[in-house]
């Protein structure tokens, strides 16, 4: 077993890293950039190097620095978390060179899935269900033509180098399609310097589920259900659980075979997600593979009582899969709820800045990973990710009431979290009917809020706690209006000029 | 003690003593009977008769906001013999400042000064974690002054434009 | 179901039982004593109500004050946690009287299980195996002598009005038994004015292993499985797990049956343990049955997926069980610490005053029931336990493992708590080994601790961070320094003055 | 600024300064590389060389202590340049005084002031949470006097009674 991993990550996923390695005796080392040097897993790490300036190709995208660090400290594994590179195939190769092992797939395995089309070339070799349409791109408008009229319409036209929408077009009919395909390509050309498109069959309000798969260094594939991640906003998942509601043993079974099959196809090793396109008859589509552990594997963790990253720590090395497919029980219903550092009442604009107090929930059923600790700042440099909670219940509708409960309890203070966006969603007689698909909460935000007129009760308390606490003054306030930090200045700084004098202050180091 | 309190917007009188640590109340002159503590800084554990309440209390560049539950109110406290904290105009007329609503670097000037701007044009594109927020000219109106660079980092609550 | 539930209780079960309403859409009624106005019950109830002064008599224990308040707020039931009330026939009986239901068996169960030798006798008609010995008092040293021959030596006479090792006397041979009976008998004439001895084999070394049951109103009753609770000290328990490492599915299902039998045999409804002494060779006998929620009901609770205080309200409001025995699935390891409000230091005496701070511990496989917070007094008038700390894992090392990580996450400053024993426990090579009996706590704390050298770079580092402390000055300092609490006064009050205070001010309410 | 810094006893000279917001730090003439930030109040997360640690500050009755992961250091720090924080004479001489661990009840007192005691007899005996504990005499010799009565209430460090 590895003596010392160092984590290429910050927030959340580096503390579930380090608290995974504390639990199987290995040493943990934090890298940090300058504005993470008060960030919970510098406090929690063993070691903690400085990588560099807060932007990530200063330091969390910076390979050689990672590298340096690892060498320095005498790190004999990395683990990459998500995001930043844990899907960089040159660092999985740099750190063969460097006689580190990475905590992951192979480099040839993330090649294979990292193009789209590519992925999509292989999966057809090996037989896996995948949207209809062309998987190179198209040569001509006659082409294109051919194929939709083939597939039927609705068609989708797709950037093969794209990604967030760009690129992208939604065909009704054959008149559409020419302009279409020219905006696409055009489009495509702008954004990513690569005209290419190609063309699928649209999937009308499908559903996002994705299957846990794990695999060993010696040939030994498994599956550990579905998730659905239906609920996403900007192409971002927002709620994700396990099981899928729509998902019977005997469809489990079917996704989880193909999974395994996506994953033999590619040589694959360690943890990965297959991701599918599921449409409203239950027909499931190949859609990508993730090669990483996922923001969501906790609600996979809770339903199936295993840890994922113990499992690809000993995966790394070398360890055989300690279970069978057979021996995989999935019992109960889990949610989780990404809370994010943005503001629901602006857009959701992020919302960095001092958290001034913080109220945890926790409780029966309730898992919280988080990042965040109170009087710490949020800094403006990263993915407003601060935390996940988790709802776990013997079945859907205890884990929502549970969720519901901690969410209640669950209070950031200070800056703007969406914490009440998932009251919103989780009170909403659909999502709790479980009828969802992708375009699910892009609708329900559209919909005019009925602004519920505010308690009169809850205004009463409201004034009278004003009142209260002004009579009460500074005794009363908490990190809001005391400065954390080496400074003693005695002044009452804002936060958010508490804020800038933190983040000089630790540029300074 | 008498405050007048401003709560989302609305009035409220409260006389608040506490003759011998208990704290007597009148709402709007209405006695109310009422019994707190202060579990822990910022967090008030309030029963109103014998009804129970958290309550939580977020100060952000000077401001208030209590949160009753999950209901967030803005709160404003004067006390009437002091001079402080009058009552500000909430009319359109005069100038409007633009101000930032969180920390973030100014990635673009959409307007130069003393151009007329509509109300709800943008006048400023500030970046934060990556993603990218418009401000909007509060009014219709002249650009008085623009107090801001590109590149410029700025908190939340400072001043970036003003329109008049 | 009810629409409002009155909580006859305090602490960190007061707390579990209001999630547990509010998980169900049940208003939560707090009841509180003079010293308990800022605990966290109070807090977080929906109605909270003042019951009188510190002392339980006139408070906690206090049955026509409680259901007072269950007519003026309008409860429908009352759950009694465990402590206080929740054994007391005499109040369920009341509770029926009011026509509140009491969320708990009846009172004619409760009578049947209270009594040592009644429980004995009435388990001798139904057939579970109790230990072997008299039902009722010796008459004479001839009867003695005969039926230790018949059960075998050694034997273990007992004064039936006995506890606490009062007359009590372990006989290994016949040689012994007159003098130990003439002994046992003066020493419980002189301890509890009865000189009643009755006579049982000796079990040497037993585990304490308990079976969980729960009955609904219309004849149905399953066991979800054992908790073995053999680390105790003072016969209290300290650490719990589920599910026993020595029972396997067969005796699990034998174990659980005789528990289904005992609960029928009594008319049992509502959550109930039954208790078993087991022997060496793996034979259980019924030792009591306990009457209501335990402490340690978490373990079971995470092994089964289930939540035993929801299906204890929905038992109570008349629902059926909504599953059969079939039907519970038992997966992965959960063991409990208890945390105690005590000194280690000081022979485990306990130790109330004020929180400074509190860090706690989160993340995978790990959940904490808690009643205290930062800057909270703990009132020296109440059980000393504070917050339960549990931990699953996938099997029962995973489990130690993730409970030693979150103790080591978990701080708990300005007051003395039992957090070091649980690392002591936790750590050794025995308790490691699953090798527990009853008296294995009592046999680790008697071990001359090994005082172990601090570790020079830990001294180093208290060194540098107490000079960093003193510099930085009270603006570094937390709520040791800075009293919480509705008096502004200027002056730093030392934990101890604080404490005084709030307590007086409190008691003025 | 030079500090004598006792850990358990044992005493370290500790020279830290701050010049420019970097702490620089010598213990006992070595130069040791520090970098520390105070993540909450009580709470500091300290780097030695590239070593984290997270080490907690415990304050009660005026005697701090510190926590590094979970090994617990009394601490005492005296400026040399003051007069305060004298090094106490820590031999068994002179009147001892017996004081209260924990916040209590007096519930039994076992000696008469001017009685003679045994290092180790039993003084006092103090109640909390249901549980009593006997407060032994910390050497021998005689009750010079008794502070409390029974039914008293004391808190954690009230001096109980002197031994001489």
């Amino acid at each position: 077993m590895f003596k010392k991993i160092l984590i290429a990550n910050r927030g959340e996923i580096a503390v579930r890293v380090i608290r995974a390695c504390h639990e199987m005796g290995i040493a943990a080392v934090a890298v940090y950039s300058d504005v993470d040097r008060a960030s919970l897993h510098v406090r929690k790490a063993d070691d903690a190097y400085p990588i560099g300036a807060a932007a990530a190709s200063e330091s969390y995208l910076n390979i050689q620095k990672i590298l340096d660090v690892a060498a320095r400290s005498g790190a004999d594994a990395i683990h990459p978390g998500y995001g930043f590179l844990s899907e960089n195939a040159k660092f999985a190769r740099a750190c063969v060179d460097a006689g580190v092992k990475f905590i992951g797939p192979t480099a040839a395995a993330m090649d294979a899935m990292g193009s789209k089309t590519r992925a999509r070339q292989a999966m057809e070799r090996a037989g896996v269900p995948y949207v209809p349409g062309t998987s190179r791109g198209l040569e001509s408008f006659e082409q294109a033509e051919e194929v939709a009229a083939r597939i039927g319409y609705p068609v989708m036209l797709k950037a093969a180098a794209g990604g967030g929408g760009k690129g992208m077009r939604l065909v009704h009919a054959p008149a559409e399609l020419k302009s279409s395909l020219e905006g696409a390509r055009s489009e495509a050309e702008r954004s990513f310097g690569d005209s290419e498109v190609y063309i699928e069959k649209a999937i009308l309000n499908p559903r996002h589920i994705e299957m846990q798969v794990l695999a060993d260094e010696h040939g030994n594939t498994v599956y550990l259900g579905e998730r659905e991640c239906s609920l996403q906003r900007r192409h971002q998942k927002v709620v994700e659980e396990a099981p899928s509601p729509i998902v019977d043993p005997e469809m489990r079974r079917k996704m989880g075979e193909v999974a395994v099959r996506v994953a033999k196809a590619a040589g694959y090793t360690n943890a990965g997600t297959v991701e599918f396109l599921v449409d409203q008859q239950k027909n499931f589509y190949f859609l990508e593979m993730n090669t990483r552990l996922q923001v969501e594997h906790p609600v996979t963790e809770l339903i199936t009582g295993l840890d994922l990253v113990h499992l690809q720590i000993r995966i790394a090395a070398g360890e055989r899969l300690p279970f069978t497919q057979d021996q995989v029980v999935i019992r109960g219903h889990a949610i989780e709820c990404r809370i994010y550092a943005e503001d629901p009442d602006n857009n959701y604009f992020p919302s960095p800045g001092k958290i001034t107090l913080l109220l945890l929930p926790s409780g029966p059923g309730i898992r919280l990973d988080s990042g965040m600790y109170e009087g710490w700042t949020v800094p403006m440099d990263y993915d407003p990710l601060l935390a996940k909670l988790i709802g776990y219940g013997t079945d859907r509708d205890q884990a929502i009431s549970r969720l519901t409960r901690a969410l209640n309890e669950y209070f950031v203070g200070g800056i703007k979290t969406n914490l009440s966006l998932f009251r919103h969603i989780l009170s909403d007689p659909d999502f709790r009917a479980a009828k969802m698909d992708t375009g699910f909460l892009d609708r329900l935000l559209k919909q005019k809020k009925a602004e519920a007129p505010a308690d009169p009760k809850a205004i009463e308390v409201a004034t009278i706690a004003a009142g209260i606490f002004t009579v009460l003054g500074a005794s009363a306030a908490g990190a809001g209006e005391r400065p954390v930090g080496n400074d003693s200045s005695a002044t009452k700084p804002t936060v958010a000029s508490n804020w800038l004098r933190t983040a000089r202050k630790e540029a300074m180091r | 003690m008498t405050y007048d309190i401003t709560i989302d917007g609305k009035h409220y009188r409260l006389d608040l003593n506490r003759p011998e640590g208990r704290w007597s109340c009148r709402l709007d002159g209405r006695e109310v009977e009422v019994d707190a503590v202060l579990a822990r800084p910022d967090v008030l554990s309030i029963r109103l008769g014998n009804q129970a309440y958290e309550v939580k209390c977020e100060r952000v560049s000077g401001e208030m906001h209590l949160w009753v539950g999950s209901a967030r109110f803005a709160a404003e406290v004067r006390d009437p013999r002091s001079l402080r904290g009058r009552v500000r105009a909430a009319d359109d007329r005069g100038p409007k400042k633009l101000t930032a609503s969180m920390p973030g670097k100014i990635v673009r000037v959409l307007v130069s000064q003393g151009s007329e701007v509509e109300a709800g044009a943008g006048v400023l594109v500030v970046e934060a974690m990556k993603m990218q927020n418009e401000l909007k000219s509060p009014k219709k109106g002249t650009i008085q002054k623009i107090l801001v660079s590109e590149g410029a980092a700025v908190n939340a609550g400072d001043v970036l434009a003003i329109v008049e």
